[in-house]
C-alpha cells in the first residue's frame, strides 16, 4: 500500500518535472514564432548575428552568476568587472611593455599593441577579483551581497581612475576585432566561444567531481561537510569562475565595439541575476541547470530584440522585463512547491 | 551548576562585552575618529554650514535607509526603493498643479501602496524578496517614465516643496528635522508597539514567530509599506534641492540605502539592527564622503573608498559578533 | 581574528596596487592628436588670413595688454561672427601656467582638433526670429526649431513619391530632457514627409545596446540612419558596418568614432566654451580686476562636450595670469551630484568668483547650492558670484532673465531636424551633402544684451522661444 | 594477542551548557558488534560523531589497531576505514541517489572524468546488497523515509569500512527490513568488520550484539554479554541506574486530580503516514504522557493540536467546541500552545533577549491606554516568570543565545505560561538539558498542573513522564497501543520501556 502511493507520487512528480523542465524551451519557441510573425527581418542573417552576440555577452555573465548562485551566494560585481578587467589589464600591460620599450598606447587613447598580454591579463585580473570576492566571503563570513556590492563601488571607481575617463580605441589593434566580428562557416566566433564555454561548464558539472562539489555545497552544506568536502574552497572557486566569465564577456564586448569604455557593463549584474532566475537557478542554492540559464539568456535577448524591432519605447521595455522576472520567479516557486 | 558559572561570568564582563558587541557603539567610535581625523586634515569640515550640509545630505539617503532597515529587520530585502522614490515623486508631481499639499499626500500614499505591492508579492507568491523587488524595481522605474513621458517637473513655484528641502526651523534644516523625527518615531514604534516587537521576532526566527502566533505575512507587508513610505518621503527632499522632479531621480538609491543600513549595523539575516544605528550609519557615510570631497581626492576615488569602507566595517561587525571561546 | 586582520591587510594592499597603477594611468602623458584625419594644418588656422595675422600679434600678450587687444578687435574690422571665430580658434597661451598645465594634462588639444569646424552649408546665416514653432511629438513641449530654413526641405513627399523611405533613429535617453527634445525635432521633420517611415530607438546609455539597435536597423535594410552617439570609440564599428551595408548614416551633435560616416551635424561646443571665457574676462574687466578664482563643475571625465567646452573656455582664460582654477568636480550628468559637488566647493573655498558649468545641470546646481549657502553675493565688496552656464534649457535662460545667471551660451538639441533633412537629401539623392554640416554659432545670452569685445549678445527674451525643455510655469 | 580494531581511552567532550562525555572507554575487536544503549543524551551519538571525525574530543585518545590517531575531519575517518550512518541522515536532497552515495568518493576514469556508469552499477550493487530496489537517478528529496535511511547506509558501506557505526538506523524500518539488515550486518561481522550499533529496541540489540555497552550521563556504566539469560529488564536497569537526584520527593509526586472537566477530546484523529485513529480525552488539571520512540508520530500529533500542521480526518473538540486549526495562531487563541522539541529552531529568537522571548505571544495584554507596550508591566511580568521558573540569567535583557539549554527551555515554557493557556503540549521537555535543570522543569510543570492547567507531555525518557503524568499513553507507529494509569502496577519505567522497546510493534507509517 505505502509503496504503491510512493511510486504513484513518483509518476506524478515525473510528469510535473517534465513540464517544468521544458517550460523554458516552449517559451523560447513561442518567442521565435512571435518574432517571425511580428517582424519580417527577424530571421534576417544580420539580425540573428546581433541576437547571438548579445546572447554571448549576457549568457557568459549569467553562467558565471549561476555558478555563484548554485553555491547559495550572489555576485553583484560582474558588471563592474566587465569594465575594470580590460581597463586594468591595459594599464598594467602598458607599464609592463613600457619596460621593454614598446609603447602600446599612442595618441592618448589608441591601443596599438600587446593584444596577447592584454587578453591574458583581462582573464587573470577578472578571475582574481572573483577569487577576492570569494575569499572575503568565506574568511570574514560577510554576506556575499555586501562583499560584492562594495566591490562594485570599488571597481567602478577604479575604472575611471585608471582610464581617466577616456574610452580606448582598439580599432588600430591587430586582431582586436576578431572575437567580436568574425565568423567561421557563417557562425560568429563569439557565439562558438559562448557555446563552448556553456557546453564545457555543463559537461564539467555533469562529468567531473566539480559538479558534485558545487551542487552539494549549495544544496546541503552540512551533508557536504560531513562527507569531508571543503565547502569554503568551492565557494571561492565559484566566485572565481564568475569573475572569469565576466572577463570573457568583457573581451567579447570590447572586441565587438573595438573599444574599452569606463561604463561598459554597468547594470549588467542585475540582468545576469534575472537571467539565472528565469533559467530556474534559485537563490536557495543547489537547484537549477546551466542549460536553463543558456535558454533563459536566449529568451531575454530575443525578447529585447523583438521589442526593438517592433519599435517600442524603452519605458515599456523595462516594465515588460520586470514583469517577466517576477513571473519567472513565481513560476519556479510554484512548480517547486508542487514537487515537494 | 554550569548555569551559575555562565551567569556569574556573564555578570562580570556584561557591560564591557555588551558595549564591544554593540554595533551602534562601534560605529559611534568610528564616526568620532573619522570626525577628529577629518577635522585635522580638512579644517573647513567643522564649519557650521558644512556640518549642516552633511546633515542635510545624510537625511535624504538616511530616510531611504531607515525604510530598508525595517525590511532587513524582517529578514527580507528591498531593491525597489529607488524606483519607488521616482514613481511616487512623479505621481505627486503630476498633482503639483493642485498645490503642494495634495501633491505630497499623493506621493506618500503612492509610496505606501507600492510598498504594499512588494509585500504582497513576497508573502502571497512566496517568491524570494530579492527577485520580487528586482522585478518591481524595473516595473516602477518604467511606469515613472511613462507617467511623465521622461520629462522633468519643475518646483520653482511650489514653495512648500522647496521649503522641505532647504528651509530651516530654528537654524536646523527641515530635511534633518524630518529625518530625525521619522527616525526617532520609528525607533520608538519598533520598541513600544506590538508590531514593532513582532517585526524583530519575525526577522530573528520566522518559524518560531509563526508558532508563537504572529501573523508573519502581515508583519512583512507592514515592513515593506514602511520602506515604501520612507522612500517616498526622501523623494521631495532630494528633488527640492535641484528644483525639479525627474522620473529617474531615485536611480541607484536602493543600493546606497542598503549599504547605509548595513553600515549602521543591520544584519542581512534579519532581527538584528536599530534605526538609531542606521541614522549613525547615514551620518558616518556622508561625513566620510564630505571629507573626501573637501580633501579633493577626486570624485572617483571617493567611490573606491566608499566601497572599501563598506566591506571593512561589515568585516569588523562580523569579528565582534563571533561567539567568544 | 588574526586571519581577518591578515585578510584586511591583503585587501588594503590590493587596493593600493590598483590605485598606484591607477594614478599611473591617470596622469597619462598629454594625449597627442587622436588621428591623422582630423589633424589638418595648424591648430590655430581658420583659413582666414585676417584672423591668423591677429594670432601672431596676440601670441605674447597677457593680462591687461591681451585685454586691450581683445577690446580692439572690432576696430581691426572684424564682424561679430569673425570675433567669435577669433576666440574659438585662439591658441593656448603659456601666460597662465596653471591653466596651460591643465589643458596639457587633460589632452584638450586632441579633442579640440578632432572637433569639426568650418563654414556653414551654403554659407547659411541664421537670422533672429526665423524657425518654426512645434509641439514635441514625444515630450509634448512647446518648442521652436531655430534652423528649419537651414538645408531647407519642403513639406510633403520626398524623392520617389511612390516609395516608402524607412529611416532608423538611435539615441539614448527618452528620460533626459535635452535628448527627448532632440528626438522630438527629428520626428517632427520626418512626420512632415508622408512617405518617410520612422523607427526611433533608445539605447538607454548602453553602447552595446546602441550597437545592437544599429545592427537590427541594418538587418531591416532601412534606407538611412540618424544617430546620437554618446561617446566616440564604441560607436565607430557599428556605423562602419552600416556604411558597408550601403546605408547612409548621419550623426547629430556628438560625433561617432567612424571616419567614413556619411555626414555629421555638429553643434557648437567650441563657441560655448569660448563665449563663456569671453564673458568671464569681459565681466572681470568691467569690475576692474582681472584676478579671479574659478571652480569648474563638469560632466563625466572624457565626454566630448565636457572636454571641448572646457578646453575652449580655458584657452581664452590662459592669457590672464590672475585667474586661478580652484578645482574641477565631475558628476555623471546628474544634477544631484553636481549639487553636492558645488556645496563641497563652497565649503572648501571661502573665495569663489566664478562657477563654470559644462552642462545644463552643473550651473543650475551651483546656483542652488550658492543660494542655500547664502554665498550668492559672497565675493569681495559683496559682488555676486558669476555663473557661466551652457545649454539653453528654458530653466537656464530664465535664470539669466532673472539676473541669477550672468550668461548662457546656447546649445540646442533642436538641430536633429537638420540631420533628418540632410539624411533625407542623401537617401533620396536629391542633393549633394558635405561630410561636415556645421551649425551656425549662436551668440551668448545675457540679461541686458551687451556688446562683448565688439560682439553683440542676445537678450533672454530674444532667445527664449528657441530654448528647450519644459517651461518653468 | 592482536591489537583491538578500535580502542577509545578516557574520552571527554563538553558542549556549551552540557558535559556530553565524561571519560568514556570503548574497545571494538575485529569481527565483533558492540551496541551502545542508554537514555537520550547519554552520549552515544556524541561518541560516534567523535569517531567519525565530525568534531574532536576535548581530551582522551583514540587507537586504531594499536596506533594512536587523531581524526581531524570526516575524510580522515574515511581513510582510516571508519564508515558512519548518522542518526538523521545527512543527504543533499537536491542531488540524486548515486551522487549522494558517492559524495566526495567519486569514481573517475583517468582521474578527471567521472565514471558515471561504474558509479551507477556500484551504487545499485550496494543497494541490492542491502536488499532494496531504488532508482538511483531519483533525487533524494523524492525518496521515502526508509529509502533515505537506506541510501545513508549505502553511503557508509561504500568505502568498505573496517569500522562501521550505525546510529539508530532501524528507527524507520519495518520488521522485514530490519531482519534483512541484520542478516547483512552479521555477514559483515563475519567478514571481520567491527561494527558499533546504536539503537533503542533492546530485543534487536540483544539479538545482534556480541557485547552491549550501557551509557548513562556521558559515561559507560557497564558492559553486558548477550545470552538467552540476559533479559531486556537487566539492560534497562543498568541504563537507568539509581540516579535519585532526577526523581522528585514523594510529596511532590503528581496525584490524580479530582475534578473531571473535559478540556480536549480527540476522536479518530488521523494524518496520512504519521498517526491514525487517535482517541483520547484530556481533563482539566490533568497531565497525560505520551511515550514512544522517535518517528512514532507523537510530535506530529502535538503539532496538529496547535495547528502547526493540520490533521486529515477525525474530530477535535476543545471544551466541547469542535475545532480545526489552520495555523498556530488559532491554536493559541483556543488556549493551546506547544513547547516544541527543537527550541532553537522553533521556540526562540536567539538573537533577542529574555523578556522579548517571554512576552512575544502576549504583547496584546501588555499594552497601555495608548496602545503602546507598557514596558514597566512587561518588565515585571518577565521578572516574575524568571523568578517563578528560577531562570538563571544575569538580567532579563540577556540575549537568549548566551543561556544554557535548560534555561532556554524554561523561557519557551514561560512564554506559554505568560500567555496563560489552558493546555500546554510539551515535546521532550528536557532535551539537551542537564540533570539539575531537568528536575526544576518537572517541578514547574507539576506546579502548573496543580494550578489547573492541562498538560500533554511527550518524551522518550519515561522517568520524566512518571514524575509528571497521571497516565501515560504508549504510541508506536502512530497508534496508541497501551495506556497505563498512575495507580496501576505497570506504572513503572521497566514495564513501559519493555512495551516500547519490544519488537512486536513496528512502524507501518
Amino acid at each position: 500500500m505505502a509503496s504503491d502511493t510512493a511510486s504513484f507520487n513518483g509518476k506524478s512528480i515525473i510528469s510535473i518535472k517534465f513540464i517544468k523542465d521544458n517550460m523554458l524551451v516552449f517559451i523560447l519557441f513561442l518567442e521565435l514564432i512571435m518574432g517571425v510573425i511580428l517582424s519580417p527581418v527577424f530571421l534576417g542573417k544580420s539580425n540573428i548575428y546581433s541576437i547571438l552576440i548579445n546572447l554571448t555577452i549576457f549568457g557568459l555573465l549569467a553562467i558565471g552568476q549561476s555558478l555563484v548562485m548554485l553555491v547559495k551566494e550572489i555576485d553583484l560585481s560582474v558588471g563592474a568587472i566587465m569594465a575594470f578587467g580590460p581597463i586594468a589589464a591595459i594599464a598594467l600591460s602598458k607599464k609592463i611593455l613600457a619596460v621593454s620599450g614598446t609603447e602600446i598606447i599612442v595618441g592618448g587613447n589608441y591601443v596599438v599593441d600587446g593584444l596577447a598580454l592584454i587578453v591574458v591579463l583581462v582573464l587573470f585580473i577578472s578571475a582574481l577579483i572573483g577569487v577576492l570576492n570569494g575569499v572575503i566571503r568565506v574568511k570574514a563570513q560577510v554576506p556575499s551581497l555586501i562583499v560584492t556590492l562594495g566591490m562594485l563601488y570599488v571597481l567602478s571607481g577604479l575604472s575611471y581612475i585608471l582610464s581617466g575617463g577616456y574610452s580606448l580605441y582598439l580599432t588600430n589593434l591587430e586582431g582586436a576585432k576578431w572575437l567580436g566580428n568574425t565568423k567561421l562557416a557563417s557562425i560568429p566566433v563569439n557565439f562558438i566561444l559562448f557555446l563552448t564555454v556553456g557546453v564545457l561548464v555543463i559537461l564539467v558539472l555533469k562529468y567531473t567531481k566539480v559538479g558534485h562539489r558545487i551542487y552539494s555545497t549549495g544544496g546541503n552544506e552540512k551533508a557536504a561537510i560531513y562527507s569531508g568536502i571543503n565547502t569554503k574552497f568551492w565557494k571561492v572557486i565559484a566566485f572565481g569562475l564568475s569573475g572569469l566569465c565576466a572577463g570573457i564577456s568583457a573581451l567579447v564586448y570590447s572586441s565587438r565595439l573595438e573599444s574599452v569604455e569606463t561604463i561598459q557593463g554597468s547594470g549588467y549584474e542585475l540582468i545576469s541575476i534575472a537571467i539565472a532566475v528565469i533559467g530556474g537557478i534559485t537563490l536557495e542554492g543547489g537547484r537549477g541547470k546551466i542549460f536553463g540559464t543558456i535558454i533563459a539568456s536566449a529568451i531575454l535577448c530575443i525578447m529585447l530584440n523583438i521589442l526593438s524591432l517592433v519599435g517600442l519605447i524603452a519605458w515599456y521595455k523595462t516594465i515588460i522585463v520586470g514583469l517577466i522576472i517576477i513571473g519567472a520567479a513565481s513560476q519556479h516557486a510554484f512548480s517547486r512547491r508542487t514537487t515537494e | 551548576m554550569e548555569d551559575m558559572v555562565i551567569a556569574n561570568e556573564m555578570n562580570k564582563n556584561n557591560l564591557r562585552q555588551a558595549l564591544l558587541k554593540n554595533h551602534t557603539f562601534i560605529l559611534f567610535i568610528i564616526m568620532a575618529c573619522v570626525m577628529i581625523i577629518g577635522s585635522i586634515f580638512v579644517p573647513s569640515l567643522m564649519q557650521k554650514d558644512n556640518l549642516l550640509n552633511v546633515l542635510r545630505l545624510a537625511s535624504i539617503v538616511g530616510l531611504a535607509a531607515i525604510g530598508s532597515t525595517v525590511v532587513l529587520l524582517v529578514g527580507e530585502i528591498d531593491l525597489s526603493i529607488g524606483s519607488i522614490m521616482s514613481l511616487s515623486l512623479v505621481t505627486g508631481g503630476l498633482m503639483v498643479g493642485y498645490g503642494s499639499v495634495p501633491a505630497l499626500t499623493v506621493t506618500c500614499l503612492t509610496g505606501i501602496i507600492l510598498g504594499i505591492v512588494n509585500g504582497v508579492f513576497v508573502t502571497k507568491l512566496k517568491i524570494n524578496s530579492l527577485m520580487v523587488t528586482l522585478g518591481t524595481m524595473s516595473v516602477f522605474g518604467g511606469l515613472a517614465n511613462v507617467a511623465t513621458r521622461g520629462q522633468s517637473i519643475f518646483l520653482y513655484d511650489s514653495p512648500l516643496y522647496l521649503w522641505l528641502g532647504r528651509g530651516y526651523i530654528g537654524g536646523i534644516p527641515v530635511p534633518v528635522i524630518i529625518f530625525l523625527s521619522v527616525g526617532i518615531i520609528l525607533s520608538l514604534l519598533l520598541r513600544f508597539t506590538k508590531t514593532g516587537k513582532e517585526i524583530y521576532f519575525t526577522g530573528a526566527n520566522k518559524r518560531a514567530a509563526w508558532i508563537s502566533g504572529i501573523n508573519i505575512n502581515k508583519i512583512k507587508i507592514t515592513a515593506y509599506a514602511v520602506s515604501g513610505l520612507t522612500a517616498a518621503l526622501a523623494g521631495p527632499l532630494l528633488s527640492s534641492q535641484t528644483n525639479r522632479i525627474t522620473p529617474i531621480q531615485g536611480v541607484g538609491f536602493e543600493l546606497s540605502a542598503i549599504a547605509v543600513a548595513v553600515l549602521g549595523g543591520t544584519s542581512l539575516s534579519g532581527g538584528k539592527g536599530t534605526v538609531i544605528g542606521t541614522i549613525l550609519g547615514a551620518l558616518t557615510f556622508q561625513l566620510l564622503l564630505n571629507i573626501l570631497t573637501l580633501s579633493g581626492v577626486g570624485t572617483y576615488m571617493e567611490q573606491v573608498l566608499k566601497g572599501f569602507l563598506l566591506i571593512v566595517i561589515v568585516v569588523v561587525y562580523q569579528v565582534v559578533d563571533k561567539p567568544r571561546g | 581574528m588574526r586571519k581577518i586582520t591578515k585578510l584586511l591587510c591583503f585587501l588594503l594592499i590590493v587596493m593600493m596596487v590598483f590605485t598606484v597603477v591607477g594614478c599611473g594611468g591617470g596622469e597619462k602623458e598629454p594625449a597627442k592628436t587622436g588621428d591623422s584625419q582630423n589633424n589638418s594644418g595648424q591648430p590655430s588656422s581658420t583659413g582666414n588670413e585676417k584672423i591668423d595675422a591677429l594670432y601672431a600679434e596676440v601670441a605674447n600678450l597677457q593680462g591687461e595688454d591681451a585685454l586691450k587687444f581683445f577690446e580692439g578687435l572690432k576696430d581691426k574690422g572684424l564682424n561679430d561672427a569673425e570675433i567669435l571665430q577669433f576666440f574659438i580658434d585662439l591658441p593656448l597661451s603659456q601666460a597662465n601656467a596653471q591653466i596651460a598645465k591643465i589643458y596639457k594634462d587633460e589632452g584638450f588639444e586632441m579633442y579640440g582638433k578632432s572637433y569639426p569646424k568650418g563654414e556653414t552649408y551654403n554659407d547659411f546665416q541664421w537670422s533672429k526670429g526665423s524657425g518654426t514653432k512645434i509641439t514635441g511629438p514625444y515630450s509634448k513641449n512647446d518648442l521652436k526649431l531655430p534652423f528649419t530654413d537651414y538645408v531647407a526641405l519642403d513639406e510633403g513627399t520626398v524623392g520617389d513619391a511612390s516609395k516608402k523611405y524607412k529611416i532608423g533613429v538611435v539615441f539614448h535617453g527618452f528620460s533626459h530632457p535635452w535628448l527627448i527634445n532632440w528626438a522630438d525635432a527629428a520626428k517632427w521633420e520626418a512626420d512632415r514627409h508622408s512617405n518617410v517611415e520612422l523607427n526611433v530607438q533608445d539605447a538607454e546609455f548602453d553602447n552595446n545596446k546602441w550597437a545592437s539597435i544599429m545592427d537590427s536597423f541594418i538587418s531591416q535594410k532601412v534606407d538611412g540612419i540618424l544617430v546620437w552617439p554618446m561617446v566616440e570609440a564604441p560607436t565607430g564599428p557599428p556605423v562602419d558596418r552600416a556604411l558597408e551595408a550601403g546605408i547612409p548614416v548621419v550623426s547629430v551633435d556628438r560625433t561617432s568614432g567612424s571616419k567614413e560616416i556619411t555626414s555629421r551635424i555638429t553643434g557648437n561646443f567650441p563657441a560655448n566654451g569660448a563665449q563663456a571665457g569671453m564673458y568671464a574676462i569681459w565681466k572681470l574687466a568691467q569690475e576692474g580686476d582681472l584676478n579671479a578664482k574659478a571652480v569648474m563643475l563638469r560632466k563625466p571625465l572624457g565626454s566630448t562636450a565636457d572636454a571641448v567646452r572646457t578646453g575652449h573656455f580655458l584657452k581664452v582664460l590662459s592669457y590672464f595670469p590672475g585667474i586661478e582654477i580652484l578645482k574641477s568636480y565631475h558628476d555623471t550628468d546628474n544634477r544631484e551630484e553636481a549639487f553636492t559637488n558645488a556645496q563641497s566647493a563652497l565649503q572648501a573655498y571661502p573665495e569663489i568668483d566664478i562657477f563654470f558649468g559644462t552642462g545644463d545641470h552643473e550651473a543650475l546646481a551651483a546656483l542652488e547650492a550658492a543660494k542655500m549657502a547664502n554665498r550668492l553675493n559672497s565675493r569681495k565688496d559683496g559682488k555676486k558670484i558669476m555663473f557661466l552656464s551652457i545649454d539653453d534649457s528654458k530653466e537656464a535662460v530664465t535664470q539669466v532673465k532673472d539676473g541669477l545667471f550672468e550668461v548662457n551660451t546656447p546649445y540646442t538639441p533642436l538641430i536633429s531636424d537638420i540631420g533628418m533633412r540632410v539624411l533625407l537629401n542623401i537617401v533620396t539623392k536629391s542633393a549633394e551633402m558635405p561630410q561636415d554640416v556645421i551649425t551656425p554659432n549662436i551668440p551668448m545670452v545675457t540679461q541686458k544684451g551687451d556688446v562683448i569685445f565688439g560682439m553683440q549678445t542676445q537678450t533672454p527674451d530674444q532667445w527664449y522661444e528657441y530654448t528647450f525643455g519644459p517651461a518653468l510655469k | 594477542m592482536q591489537e583491538p580494531l578500535l580502542f577509545l581511552k578516557n574520552i571527554h567532550k563538553q558542549f556549551p551548557g552540557v558535559k556530553a562525555l565524561r571519560g568514556v572507554d570503548l574497545t571494538l575487536e575485529k569481527g565483533k558488534i558492540v551496541s551502545l544503549v542508554g537514555t537520550n543524551g547519554a552520549g552515544k551519538s556524541t561518541l560516534s560523531n567523535i569517531i567519525a571525525g565530525i568534531y574532536p574530543p576535548d581530551s582522551g585518545e583514540i587507537f586504531i589497531e594499536g596506533k594512536s590517531v587523531t581524526i581531524s575531519d570526516p575524510k580522515v575517518a574515511e581513510q582510516l576505514g571508519v564508515g558512519i550512518v548518522h542518526q538523521e541522515p545527512t543527504l543533499a536532497l537536491n542531488m540524486t541517489v548515486v551522487e549522494n552515495i558517492f559524495l566526495n568518493k567519486e569514481l573517475t576514469r583517468n582521474r578527471i572524468l567521472l565514471d558515471l556508469k561504474k558509479m551507477k552499477q556500484e551504487s545499485e550493487k550496494v543497494l541490492e546488497f542491502l536488499g532494496f530496489q531504488i532508482n538511483v537517478d531519483k533525487k533524494v528529496e523524492e525518496l521515502t523515509l526508509v529509502e533515505k535511511e537506506v541510501v545513508a547506509i549505502a553511503q557508509a558501506m561504500l568505502v568498505k569500512p573496517r569500522i562501521l557505526i550505525l546510529d539508530e538506523v532501524t528507527a524507520p524500518l519495518n520488521k522485514g527490513e530490519v531482519d534483512h539488515l541484520f542478516k547483512i550486518i552479521k555477514d559483515l561481522r563475519n567478514n571481520g568488520m567491527g561494527i558499533i550499533f546504536i539503537g533503542h529496541k533492546l530485543q534487536e540489540i540483544i539479538e545482534i550484539s556480541d557485547s552491549i555497552m550501557v551509557f548513562r550521563d556521558g559515561k559507560n556504566v557497564g558492559e553486558l554479554i548477550p545470552s538467552e539469560k540476559l533479559s531486556e529488564k537487566e539492560v534497562i536497569a543498568l541504563m537507568l541506574g539509581v540516579t535519585l537526584n532526577e526523581d522528585l520527593e514523594a510529596g511532590e509526586k503528581a496525584s490524580e486530580s479530582e475534578q473531571r472537566e473535559e478540556v480536549l477530546n480527540l476522536i479518530n484523529l488521523s494524518k496520512q503516514g504519521l498517526y491514525e485513529n487517535i482517541n483520547f480525552t484530556l481533563y482539566k488539571g490533568e497531565a497525560v504522557g505520551f511515550a514512544g520512540l522517535k518517528g512514532s508520530g507523537i510530535t506530529e500529533l502535538f503539532q496538529s493540536l496547535q495547528g502547526i500542521i493540520t490533521f486529515d480526518d477525525g474530530e477535535m473538540y476543545v471544551k466541547t467546541r469542535r475545532v480545526k486549526f489552520k495555523n498556530p495562531k488559532d491554536g493559541i487563541d483556543a488556549g493551546i500552545g506547544m513547547v516544541t522539541n527543537d527550541r532553537q529552531k522553533e521556540g526562540l529568537a536567539l538573537t533577542l533577549d529574555v523578556k522579548e522571548n517571554i512576552s512575544v505571544s502576549s504583547l496584546k495584554y501588555l499594552l497601555n491606554k495608548l496602545k503602546l507596550i507598557d514596558t514597566k508591566l512587561l518588565k515585571d511580568k518577565a521578572e516574575k516568570y524568571v523568578q517563578a521558573l528560577s531562570i538563571k540569567t544575569p538580567s532579563i535583557n540577556q540575549f537568549v543565545q548566551n543561556l544554557s539549554g535548560g534555561n532556554q527551555q524554561k523561557i519557551v515554557i514561560a512564554k506559554w505560561l505568560l500567555k496563560n493557556l489552558d493546555i500546554i503540549l510539551v515535546d521532550e521537555p528536557t532535551r539537551g538539558v542537564d540533570v539539575k535543570a531537568k528536575n526544576e522543569i518537572y517541578k514547574l510543570l507539576l506546579n502548573e498542573k496543580n494550578n489547573g492547567k492541562s498538560l500533554l507531555v511527550a518524551s522518550p525518557e519515561i522517568r520524566e513522564l512518571l514524575n509528571i503524568c497521571d497516565r501515560i499513553l504508549i504510541v508506536i507507529g502512530g497508534r496508541i497501543v497501551a495506556e497505563v494509569h498512575r495507580n496501576t502496577k505497570e506504572f513503572n519505567e521497566e514495564d513501559i520501556l519493555s512495551i516500547i522497546h519490544s519488537s512486536h510493534h513496528y512502524n507501518t507509517a
